[in-house]
């Protein structure tokens, strides 16, 4: 009853993704807002979509009821397919026992049924938390070009960077002989994006393979790529130009954000050919009162602003009052900043409500700002009235108002 | 109210009376608020009731909103059961070109006949409110009414009738009277053109109508019926912009800065729903100056807006300045330009430093398409 | 082919051809094979093709095909970017009711113009087959042609081609003269009214149609250009069924008892999707005899059937006998009910011990909805 | 952004279904086909939809998979709803840890900000392993009528019967005073159907309670009812009259299948205004031969029937050869049983082969069939040509062809 597939991708969705602290307490990365109406995952999506591939599993395991609700039936991405479509896949039950995913391999792993059910020629492995345009038809292209058994995806990075990153290294016709995760001195600028081609056949016999090996990780990076290095398998490294960024931290969060405000912005999110898609809430447009300030911001739908905003990125239904200062910092769905407060440099997550005249990022010395920690305040936080919060902080409780003695 | 009332909407009632707005699109799918069309209202009011079976009349020029309603599911209507059906003209063998309501409706007797429900909320698109049915659909049960005439009292100037229909009744609110296009100024309850009706009650009228080729459903019906009948009005007291001339159109844009209006229209009784674009959010520049407008998400604003509407998509460059102006989907304002008291309908293109000026009582509209 | 094609399906072409079955439907919604409409061919075609555009010309009597199409869910064709498209009478203001081919191709020239794709395949429903549309179009491709004419060699009595067109060409398949009806016996390539077109040449011959008022895309510009132009004719080997008569109706029918025509027609290059309808599977009593014949779900057999296609929902009573036959959705066969060569259409209820025969050469037919 | 529902349906879908045997080997129970075109679960789901709650949890965790791509989005029972609609709910991991669900109640406790997020008034826990029509709007006004806390479905069973279930003992008011599990002395035959209603605040209570018991199982019949009853709760017995059976044994699921065939069935499926729906294949009307016969039979669309059937269920997709014979069996989708094979009282599960000659469900004496065993030969599995299964066997792998010697 299935149809073939030339390609499907699975999406890696299961990791805690605990670097980016209290905005993954309860939801998975996959699933943290960006850029002012979208969801990291968003981006992957829309490039399969956009790429042509129809068939795209979702590996989830961890906090994954947001994140399956906002995938829901894949509509918005257009990916509520007949055959195929998105499809989320946790971890399960079987007779002989269950096993939570032990590591990215293992995940693909356990789902070779899924996989094997559309009978396809490739399987492309993706991450749920990189920010980025790619059309992942021309990787497949090119992997079929070179006859290859896994073809990895790689972006130029700095030398000083290269040693954060697993670095691929190539002989002129792309080959890889070398790989080299986090190198102290690397050999090549060469890095993978977390993004591969495998021939299927060729994938499942190294899960298989390596199932079977006692000490694995169960992990692509560690150990299946090197598995097929060391085989000698036909390896190619496919390299990507564009913007590219794994926004796995908070301060790359926040980065990736305010690189859209550049005016030369590397992303375009305006190329209708190739539409960044989300589900859409059901809001009306958002309105600027007459005392508002804005300048260099992203407003999304819904916002009621009748304060200041510099610099920032404000999402959908987020209420500034007045006099209320906003500064480099990311407002995420619903939160509600009230009269005469000041937030700079901060990510302040749904829900959250910071009093009247609270102070938010705050550092006594009040120079050299770039060199501000950034703030963070949790879902649904309440900040009493005048509360101070100091720059670089992380708070997932509420603060009480602050009384005059 | 699930399975009590089924909707049945006029999309092309009154085209004629916002003739420049409607060259190329229904009543239903004329642009409003930023990024809504006039049907998504009712529609949203429909399914915020609990209304789950819905036909869409159309008769011309309704392409626009076929692609705009498509399946239905952005109003949770693209069902297996019931949903949403639209109806266009010569879509069975019996049915041509509608000349009135009575005349469309009797093209959809088999839509009518097949519903299970007992009363239908007919309505037309002319009406921006935020309304729960249930509560003038309790009030028809309780008067055990054939016709309930959804109304709000406002005050008529002679001038400005032209269309109305003021309902006279008693004090239990049964309706005495019809008056055309009130005469005399004064308070009145206006109909806004949605009604309440007992569907044995409907099919029986339109076996009347068809016989004796009535077409009116105001005149034929309710003004020679207000003896034969039991028709009552229902007092709507809520928010209610209505679009009868593009002036009125105009202000009902210009209603939604106030943020009451705002708040009872998108929030009071459920959400409005209308299609989704997939626009990135609004981007400000360094140069914006924004004060007391709604803007949609897509936008790039550079330069100067105040006391506007502006939709999705639509580009202000730098040093433009648009004024108390209504800017639909597309359109791109180039450089220098300044805007007063101007409407624009979609994809427009205004070229740099080119000045437009209407006036509150005579808003300027620039058609559809058309480089300035 | 993805991207690289869309589709234009006429609905109403060939409606007077079968006007026993199209009084109260398009072509395209003719019930066929015991579960489909003839425009279940085409579309599923389309869609195994990788197709995902689509639009849907229609004329009249198009409710029933709108209900069958709903948002074309069943055929993938449900998207946010293209999809399925509905393109009835009236839906601009520009589009009347279209008299010929080249008239609705001109009432949507803005569809046509939008869409991204080199190629349209255009196509009417009156042709049964389970075809893959890359293959005409890499040969369309590979000849450089405007136009490329889906063929099928058939053998041509004299009394039997009305509104055959036989397509005459040069060994390299290029066209060289159209045939209409011919006029003497032999084998011809006749076309499937299935024509693969350049976009670009497409909309430059709408023009020209437009200034010099032509109607027929088969007289007017394939038989007068085929010098002009590159027409082509390209070979389908595989099974067509042609409903141009009642007779053809009735035996293209019958054509699948063969279960060589079944496998291909149903599973070749692709399933033939279609609305579901959620019934329960057939049940056969103790006292059923069945051999020989097609069966869909929901029927309910206590009697005979042999050498018959018997639609959804029919029921046939005790010691009823149905012989080769055609029997339409929901039909209720009483006891003892004897039918012999009999096309009975949807919702007819035939009562006890009546007794229909007509013959192989001109079989009966029974309509909609009546009581025998 | 959620939308207040009055009640919504929660469906425990998690069990392992192990009596059941090999057609539960790689599916979970409410995945098993019945009645010639469902699932068990579509009768639940449109009982749902049909009494008009439209927000439905399927509480999974053995073997999801097929169920899962089974519901997809839920638009065969009209469930892709714009808000609501139907949701599988896996086991997760959140940042505390991860559990498996541990019983019954335990798997909606773990769900609660699921249901908390529609706000309900009342939940209906279901069970997805019941053949029957309900109209559970019923029940909901009886339990408001009543102000009751919890209200349990009850059919009554024979005296005989009833020690296998859990039995309510009711005043004439239908007050519950006493529940017991399988009494070995009844004191009524109200049996619990496993479907309840519950005001959603006072079991978010118990389900609390429950969890910081330390030796409780978490399940509904053992630890929630009791412990409610001991507390003195509202609780209050419905009576269903109607169709009902616990399709959870190989035995039952076949007697169920046959209860159909009965000329005066009692479930009637054939009423438009409750109609079960389900995913449908995508398949042609079946064909029926010159050479065929049928008798009493159901026969779904897609199948060639050359043979003889009689007294049988036959799914989708089936065929049976020329000289085949079929009496008292079901055969699910896409089986082939080829030329003069027999296959009496027995369960064919999908994509099975049977060979030419093979003989199915055999018993030395052929007398007395009535008391034969049901024989299930598992999915996929391939019987020779010739090969002879004895009567009650269950059959997971593939018997050879039986050569002549």
């Amino acid at each position: 009853m299935y149809r073939k597939m030339e390609s499907i991708a699975m999406l890696l969705a299961g990791g805690e993704g605990s670097r980016l602290g209290v905005l993954t307490k309860s939801r998975a990365k996959p699933a943290v807002p960006f850029g002012g109406k979208y969801r990291i995952i968003d981006f992957t999506l829309s490039n399969c979509i956009n790429s042509g591939i129809s068939t795209v599993g979702v590996l989830t395991q961890y906090q994954p009821l947001e994140l399956n609700e906002y995938i829901g039936n894949g509509q918005p991405w257009d990916l509520d397919r007949l055959e195929g479509g998105v499809h989320v896949l946790p971890p399960y039950q079987r007779r002989r026992g269950a096993d939570w995913y032990k590591g990215t391999a293992n995940a693909i792993y356990q789902n070779i049924s899924f996989i094997d059910r559309y009978n396809p020629d490739y399987v492309v492995i993706l991450s749920g938390d990189h920010i980025y345009k790619m059309d992942y038809s021309k990787m497949i292209d090119f992997h079929k070009q070179n006859n290859a058994d896994c073809t990895i995806s790689v972006i130029d990075v700095s030398m000083e960077e290269a040693s954060r990153f697993g670095i691929m290294n190539a002989n002129d016709d792309g080959r890889v002989y070398q790989f080299e995760e986090k190198p102290k001195k690397p050999k090549s600028t060469k890095a993978s994006m977390g993004v591969y081609t495998f021939t299927w056949k060729t994938l499942k016999h190294y899960l298989e393979l390596d199932e079977e090996t006692g000490n694995s990780q169960n992990d692509f990076g560690k150990d299946i790529i090197p598995a097929m290095l060391a085989n000698g398998e036909r390896m190619f490294a496919y390299p990507f130009e564009g913007y590219w960024k794994d926004v796995g931290t908070i301060d790359s969060l926040w980065e990736a954000n305010m690189d859209l405000l550049k005016p030369d912005c590397a992303i375009n999110l305006y190329d209708t050919s190739w539409k960044i898609y989300s589900r859409s809430p059901v809001v009306p447009p958002h309105f600027i009162g007459s005392n508002a300030k804005i300048a260099n911001s992203i407003i999304a739908e819904g916002c009621t602003i009748e304060g200041e905003i510099y610099n920032s990125v404000l999402f959908h239904g987020v209420h500034i009052a007045r006099g209320a200062v906003v500064r480099d910092s990311i407002i995420m769905p619903d939160a509600t900043i009230l009269e005469k407060a000041k937030v700079q440099k901060a990510v302040i997550a749904e829900d959250v409500e910071i009093g009247a005249e609270a102070l938010i990022g705050f550092r006594a010395d009040e120079i050299n700002k770039q060199s501000f920690g950034i703030t963070v305040i949790g879902d649904g936080v309440h900040i009493g009235r005048k509360s101070i919060v100091m720059e670089a902080t992380m708070l997932d409780s509420d603060l009480p108002e602050v009384k005059a003695v | 109210m699930s399975g009590r009332a089924f909707g049945i909407i006029f999309s092309n009632m009154h085209d004629e009376s916002v003739h420049e707005l409607t060259s190329q699109r229904t009543m239903g799918s004329i642009p409003y608020g930023g990024r809504y069309r006039l049907i998504d209202f009712v529609l949203s009011n429909m399914y915020n009731s609990g209304i789950t079976k819905v036909g869409v009349i159309t008769k011309s020029n309704y392409q626009s909103l076929m692609d705009h309603l498509g399946s239905g599911k952005e109003w949770d209507l693209s069902r297996k059961r019931e949903g949403l059906f639209i109806l266009p003209p010569f879509g069975r063998a019996q049915s041509g070109i509608y000349k009135g309501r009575l005349d469309a409706l009797i093209g959809i007797r088999s839509f009518i006949h097949r519903s299970t429900s007992d009363y239908v909320i007919m309505a037309d698109c002319d009406t921006i409110c935020n309304m729960n049915y249930s509560l003038p659909l309790e009030s028809h049960i309780a008067n055990k009414a054939d016709v309930t005439v959804i109304c709000k009292q406002r005050h008529c100037d002679t001038a400005d009738t032209m269309g109305d229909v003021a309902y006279m009744s008693d004090k239990g609110g049964r309706v005495s009277e019809l008056v055309m296009d009130p005469p005399q100024a004064g308070d009145y309850d206006i109909g806004l053109n949605m009604w309440i009706v007992n569907k044995s009650f409907l099919e029986n009228i339109l076996d009347d109508a068809q016989s004796r080729n009535y077409q009116s459903f105001e005149r034929d019906i309710l003004q020679q019926g207000c003896d034969k009948y039991r028709i009552f009005k229902w007092d709507f007291n809520g928010y209610a912009g209505h679009v009868n001339t593009i002036q009125q159109y105009f202000h009902t844009n210009m209603d939604l800065l106030d943020s009451d209006i705002r708040e009872e229209l998108f929030f009071k009784y459920g959400h409005i729903y209308t299609k989704v674009r997939d626009d990135v959010p609004a981007k400000y520049s360094d140069s914006a100056t924004v004060s007391n407008s709604m803007i949609a998400d897509g936008c790039t604003i550079e330069g100067e807006v105040e006391n506007s509407v502006i939709f999705r998509g639509v580009s202000v460059g730098k040093g433009a300045k648009v004024s108390n102006s209504i800017v639909m989907q597309g359109t791109k304002i180039d450089r220098n330009v300044k805007l007063n008291y101007v409407i624009i309908d979609k994809d427009v293109f205004i070229k740099d430093n080119r000045i437009l000026m209407g006036f509150d009582s005579y808003p300027l509209y620039i058609t559809k398409g058309c480089v300035v």
